[in-house]
């Protein structure tokens, strides 16, 4: 009843190319933001905003620029976690160098060194696809890993090889080190990740955009309509790498406080595609499903036998928490391949006809 | 189909809806003392992590169900698997440092390094016993941390003094070749630093042999890399399953097991066993007793054993790694009495506990009341010395156990403490503006 | 075989002032030892509609993969408005203005019909990635600019029900309109259809060669097309090439061609 | 440095030959050890054009299923029978629970679901027989576990382990019993008819069902006794599992779909990779094995996408 687009007529071109040219869905996108920006900071308290909020968006930027390679462009990566190291080598080595310029200018600024690396990992995606490309990709997972061990300089030769996130402060907030709240962090995050979904829908929207998925659905047909498929690979591959990076970059300022090579392993990689795959391929809001998902649920299951006082050891519901989630995984691709996006979807077009039921 | 669909969206929905539910509210309990204990029964380093979790909890839950607790208040212990990873680590810390967490034991030097700037800004100390970033030992530049009994850097510094003695002299190690195999992460690179300066001062080569945590089960090209160069004395600062396959190399390639010792991580029974008969003579640094002939481990297994309130097995009691946990729990419950008597308070916040553990004074009296007698060196923290750089024992593996060979061996505190105070200076410089000591010394 | 009514012809064969768009000059072409294409020669003249028929396996859509550059051909030229090429990447040949369908559709199965059209005039459009970040402003213009011109082919092409359906959903008669769609958005000077109604019932065949004689006489759009249907080639081209084996052995206007006794044997199945 | 890189590994290759030979065995028993995982994920992708990331969790279930039944008193070979029994139900599950309803899926989803399945895995095995890494019972499978050595000249010694060389015939046996299922009887026949074209075999009358359940079962017959091979050298724990990823440079140098592929791809950066660790890794620090294998294949594909076995491939439009 209260989702109907019944009686919107768009008048011009630009209203029909809105984002989100329903007004419910105007409407739904004002409250989830009014949540986040205003409801969340009153009402929350740390343990939501330093362990579920602001990992939950820092996966989230990452699913997205994951997607942008993946969802978007069709092509498989294996290497998110290493291009998140990179952004967040980056950040903490310009940090060093530049004590005195704004962090979260510096965090941004990361990405394009992840960028560059992205793209020239990319490199081979003009001869390689699909799963022989994942295979490549993982070679820029290991060897940048290892780089992570392996270049001091990276680390400032620090003896436990780790980064360790100095104090910064923004308009006389602490806004990264340990001093910063969670609040603080929380914004910072938050408001990057808004930002950058915003300018990247932009992009995926428009002519970039829209070569992407020209060579994601029939590169053939693409090249033959004149998309360069190298030029537009290795943009993919670039925004995707630069987005990740930030993605990175923010994961050790604001969300970790310190990092070793460990943290950006072929696990992030792999925790990065779940996301993307269970959130929806070519999606940007999919990725935030999947990324709330993937790493809220386990968190949910940690809590429940404690929950209802049954007393089972930690690492028995640790066990657990791993079947389910690989189970569920399992179930939701069975359902629906096309990940929460598609069921979201499918919900609203069921709200549309309600109370038919087609 | 159609159904289905929209039924597994309803639920995914109400599995984001119930997280947003269950954050746990700050919780302040008044009638017990919590410790929470950041462990790890499950993953690539289980092997050495069951062991640590069993006896930190064994001796806590022991204290509860013999004395009541600490003081008459009961220690509610509660476990968080952390598999050895940061990221779950952290969240750990968040999830349980509001309900009035005392004191952390994150048993990875990974998590350790998230641990210790927010150990000031939460006033919750870390302990990290034997592990841990070296330069903590520094009290005035880390007064919320603490690696009692002794550092990495002291125990590198005890491993050449023990092949020095074997050598008959220190003066003879020059020329020799020293390998050191290391888990490559921030746990195997700690004791680098002064293993080098030790190289330079007493004139033998150093070489290096890094385990990637990716290639923890297979370290045949290390070791043939071993059999290449030779060296005389081989050290390994490993951890979870690196140390049985590294032990099972070193025995393929016959390497001479006498002349290869392990750091006290590497000291476990499973590690040595892997080889069995092979690993005879393989030795290992210690600082807490082995075997199960102390009143307090007999009282683990009346209490807890042998009524089936643990987890622990029998035949684990009194293992290394086993009572390598119950000397931690010791130092904690320890730390807690030794604040309450401070402050007169029965139930004790974070920073009550920081300046019972900065006084704790573990003697051998004390030791003996504990029902602990030799079980570990006397323990004594003072403000500037978080880890008393305390000497360590060297092991042996007689191809079923672990025999004690060696008295009680001093580090080279005259080389260690200034590294480690340059350490320190090094770290709160590269981490600058890092916090002035403003909480006072309570000695 | 008379189904195509209005189909009315513009007396271009071999028209000596018509101007050359296109010249294949002993074009051979194989793949591993396996010969596709065996020296062949023909032209295309601007404005004209070109058919090259042959039976199966002739190497027809091989000769449109020649002329936009996806296969290089080992031996010939081809020369297009007057300037020789041998190797092009594909992509050059769209910005030079050669456009194409595919025998089994090519569509963007992900993207929706307005989209898949747009898609067309990706080479028309060059407001850089930061205009793009921004949207509002010369992205938003650049785009609104060229929805016009797309609706307009979509109105041209009656699809304007199914502008927001993903192509993926929709019938085959439909996915093929789309495809000349979005070739025509391109507004290239040759297109290339390669099998434009295989697979269409009478009705669809009739409004597509309406749609192909519209776009050939009103945007004045070289074509060149491979069809399997006789009637369709006799009543839409202008002139016809014949492929058999790989080599060329008729070409000219459809009657001609259609008296050929070596395009009867071809098609008989006579043997060489 | 030039003289580093082009010079002195040879001449160390020459100097000292015994070490030079060592190298080469340890090369290629890793290398037949990648191959057998290789091999399982052959198997699975040659009939079902699934990309099967569980295969690595599959030998650590295997091996753990093993170990653990024994530590629960079951007697050795009993225990082989039942682990053999536990795949068998294990491919039937995953073949119903699976494959079945994810047929005809892209690629991505189907790679995706099977690391469902390693996640599943993982929690189960370790919640039936714990987490801790355990000792592999080779002594008690009748394995043999001493080495002989062979000593000659001053200084010369080669090392090799009994369990190295039973891993290598055991290899041997495996791929020759494979190959005779695969050739000489019908389900093996059927299984090939699969590979080549499902529609065609379906319309033959062959079951597409079964035959998964078949490969994934033979898989995990495969993934058994990389699993007892790999565990004697170490143990048996989930830290394994990362061993596997060295499993998909192997199928990119030999082809997805072919065995003989997986084998002589496994040998080659089996070889590849010690020798480049033990020659040139000091140049670099060290450790470049965790990458090396992977730039080797990648290298490779730049050149020859289609891997070593596969057949040139004509794109058509």
């Amino acid at each position: 009843m209260f989702y109907r687009e019944a009686g919107q007529f768009k008048t011009s071109y630009e209203k029909d190319q809105a984002l989100f040219p329903i007004r419910q869905d105007k409407i739904g996108l004002g409250v989830i933001l009014l949540i986040a920006f205003v409801v969340i900071p009153l009402t929350a308290n740390d343990f939501f905003l330093a362990s579920i909020m602001i990992p939950f968006l820092v996966f989230s930027l990452a699913a997205i620029g994951l997607n942008v390679l993946t969802g978007f462009c069709g092509q498989l990566s294996l290497g998110t976690g290493a291009f998140m190291g990179v952004g967040a080598y980056a950040a903490y080595k310009l940090t060093t160098i530049f004590p005195d310029v704004n962090v979260i200018l510096l965090v941004l600024t990361s990405g394009i060194f992840s960028a560059i690396v992205g793209a020239i990992f990319g490199l081979p995606s003009l001869r390689i696809k699909g799963l022989y490309l994942a295979v490549t990709t993982l070679a820029a997972q290991f060897f940048l890993e290892w780089c992570f061990i392996r270049i001091g300089w990276l680390y400032n030769y620090n003896a436990s090889g780790a980064i360790e996130i100095p104090t910064r402060e923004m308009l006389g907030v602490v806004i990264s080190g340990a001093e910063a709240t969670p609040l603080a962090r929380y914004f910072v995050v938050l408001s990057i990740t808004v930002v950058i979904a915003f300018l990247i829908s932009n992009v995926l929207r428009g002519r970039i955009g829209r070569s992407w998925m020209m060579i994601r659905d029939m590169d053939i047909a693409a090249e033959l309509m004149g998309i360069r498929p190298l030029q537009t690979k290795l943009m993919a591959f670039a925004v995707s790498s630069y987005i990740c990076g930030v993605a990175g970059a923010m994961m050790v300022f604001f969300w970790l406080n310190a990092a070793e090579p460990s943290s950006y392993s072929i696990t992030l990689s792999f925790q990065i595609l779940f996301m993307v795959i269970l959130g929806g391929l070519g999606s940007v809001g999919g990725a935030f499903m999947g990324a709330a998902f993937i790493w809220i649920l386990p968190i949910v299951l940690r809590a429940i036998p404690s929950m209802l006082g049954v007393d089972i050891g930690a690492e028995t519901v640790e066990h657990l928490a791993f079947m389910v989630i690989g189970a569920l995984i399992i179930f939701f691709l069975i359902v629906e391949p096309h990940g929460f996006a598609r069921l979201w979807q499918i919900a609203k077009q069921k709200l549309r006809v309600w109370p038919f039921p087609y | 189909m159609k159904h289905l669909k929209t039924w597994s969206f309803a639920a995914a929905l109400a599995v984001g809806v119930t997280a947003v539910g269950i954050a746990p509210q700050p919780v302040q309990a008044q009638d017990s003392n919590y410790v929470p204990l950041l462990t790890y029964r499950t993953g690539p380093f289980a092997g050495s992590g069951i062991f640590i979790a069993n006896g930190m909890n064994d001796y806590l839950q022991m204290l509860n169900e013999r004395d009541g607790g600490i003081g008459g208040v009961p220690i509610e212990i509660e476990e968080c698997e952390t598999s050895y990873n940061a990221q779950k680590g952290v969240e750990c810390y968040e999830s349980t440092k509001g309900k009035g967490a005392l004191v952390y034991n994150p048993y990875s030097t990974g998590i350790t390094l998230q641990l210790i700037p927010k150990a000031s800004v939460d006033k919750i100390p870390v302990l990290s016993v034997g592990y841990g970033l070296s330069a903590a030992a520094i009290g005035n530049v880390f007064p919320w941390v603490f690696n009692a009994p002794t550092t990495y850097w002291d125990g590198a510094s005890v491993v050449v003094k023990y092949i020095g003695e074997q050598e008959g002299g220190m003066e003879n190690l020059q020329g020799k070749k020293i390998g050191y195999i290391f888990l490559d992460a921030g746990f195997g690179r700690e004791p680098i630093p002064l293993l080098e300066q030790l190289a330079e001062t007493y004139g033998f080569e150093l070489l290096q042999y890094p385990v990637p945590v990716a290639q923890m089960q297979s370290q045949s090209s290390q070791w043939l890399n071993v059999r290449r160069d030779r060296p005389d004395y081989m050290v390994m600062w490993g951890w979870g399953a690196m140390n049985p396959t590294a032990i099972k190399e070193a025995a393929k390639i016959r390497f001479p097991m006498e002349k290869f010792i392990g750091v006290w991580w590497s000291a476990g029974e499973d590690d040595a066993g892997a080889a069995g008969q092979d690993a005879a003579g393989y030795k290992a640094m210690n600082f807490s007793g082995v075997g199960t002939d102390f009143p307090a481990i007999q009282d683990i297994k009346t209490y807890l054993v042998d009524t089936g309130k643990t987890q622990t097995d029998e035949e684990m009691l009194g293992t290394t790694l086993y009572n390598r946990g119950v000397l931690n729990s010791v130092i904690i419950a320890e730390g807690i009495r030794t604040a309450q008597e401070l402050t007169g308070k029965k139930v004790i916040n974070g920073e009550d506990m920081r300046m019972g553990l900065e006084a704790l004074n573990l003697t051998e009296e004390r030791l003996a009341e504990l029902g602990l007698s030799g079980f570990s060196y006397p323990i004594q923290i003072t403000c500037e010395d978080h880890a008393g750089s305390h000497p360590v024992f060297i092991q042996e593996w007689d191809g079923e156990r672990f025999v004690k060979i060696s008295d009680w061996i001093e580090p080279m505190s005259d080389v260690v403490r200034p590294l480690l105070e340059a350490a320190a200076a090094d770290y709160s410089e590269k981490n600058a503006p890092w916090p002035e000591r403003s909480e006072a010394c309570a000695q | 075989m008379n189904a195509y009514v209005g189909a009315e012809k513009l007396p271009v064969a071999g028209d000596p002032e018509r101007e050359e768009l296109l010249r294949v000059d002993n074009v051979s072409l194989s793949f591993g030892g396996v010969k596709a294409i065996t020296d062949i020669s023909f032209d295309i003249l601007k404005g004209e509609i070109r058919a090259i028929i042959g039976p199966n396996g002739a190497g027809k859509t091989s000769m449109l993969n020649v002329i936009n550059g996806f296969y290089h051909p080992q031996e010939g030229t081809i020369t297009w408005q007057g300037k020789v090429r041998r190797k092009m990447k594909p992509y050059e040949a769209a910005s030079q203005g050669i456009a194409r369908t595919f025998q089994n559709v090519a569509l963007f199965k992900g993207m929706t019909t307005l989209d898949n059209i747009m898609s067309g005039r990706s080479l028309k459009m060059h407001k850089n990635f930061f205009w793009q970040l921004l949207w509002r402003g010369p992205a938003e213009r650049e785009e609104i600019e060229h929805r016009r011109k797309v609706e307009d082919i979509i109105d041209f092409l009656e699809i304007q029900a199914i502008r927001k359906t993903p192509v993926g959903r929709l019938p085959y008669g439909l996915q093929k309109r789309v495809e000349l769609g979005r070739a025509l958005a391109m507004e290239p000077d040759l297109l290339l259809l390669d099998e434009p109604m295989a697979g269409m019932n009478l009705e669809e065949k009739e409004d597509m060669s309406r749609f192909i004689i519209d776009v050939n006489q009103e945007f004045g759009t070289t074509i060149a097309l491979i069809e399997h249907d006789m009637g369709v080639v006799m009543d839409l081209s202008d002139r016809v090439v014949v492929l058999d084996y790989g080599k060329k052995i008729a070409d000219g206007p459809p009657e001609e061609v259609q008296a050929s006794q070596a395009v009867i044997d071809a098609y008989l199945g006579v043997s060489h | 440095m030039l003289y580093d890189i082009f010079v002195d590994p040879f001449v160390q290759m020459y100097q000292m030959p015994d070490f030079f030979l060592q190298v080469l065995w340890e090369g290629f028993v890793a290398g037949i050890l990648y191959a057998l995982i290789a091999l399982g994920f052959v198997l699975i992708f040659k009939a079902s054009g699934v990309f099967n990331f569980a295969q690595g969790i599959m030998v650590v279930f295997a091996g753990l299923t093993l170990v653990g039944l024994h530590e629960n008193g079951v007697p050795a070979f009993l225990a082989l029978i039942l682990t053999i029994g536990v795949m068998g139900v294990l491919a039937y599950g995953i073949e119903r629970v699976v494959m079945r309803p994810l047929v005809n899926q892209p690629d991505i989803i189907l790679l995706m679901a099977t690391i469902g399945l390693t996640y599943f895995l993982i929690g189960f095995g370790e919640l039936i027989f714990g987490g801790e890494p355990k000792r592999m019972i080779t002594e008690e499978l009748g394995l043999p576990t001493g080495s002989t050595a062979f000593e000659f000249g001053e200084r010369g010694l080669v090392i090799l382990q009994h369990i190295d060389i039973a891993a290598a015939v055991i290899a041997i046996l495996m791929v020759t019993a494979l190959g005779i299922f695969f050739n000489k009887t019908r389900i093996g026949r059927a299984l090939r008819a699969v590979a080549d074209d499902h529609q065609a075999a379906l319309s033959v009358g062959i079951s597409l069902n079964q035959i998964w359940a078949i490969v994934w079962f033979a898989a995990g017959l495969v993934a058994l006794a990389t699993g007892i091979m790999w565990g004697a050298r170490s143990d048996v724990s989930f830290a394994l599992e990362i061993i596997a990823f060295k499993a998909l440079p192997v199928l990119i140098l030999g082809g997805f779909t072919s065995i003989p592929g997986a084998i002589i791809g496994g040998l080659i950066i089996g070889f590849g990779e010690k020798i480049a660790e033990l020659y040139w890794g000091g140049l670099v620090g060290g450790g470049i094995e965790s990458w090396f294998a992977y730039i080797i294949a990648l290298i490779f594909l730049l050149f020859r996408p289609q891997g070593l076995f596969g057949e040139k491939i004509i794109e058509r439009v």
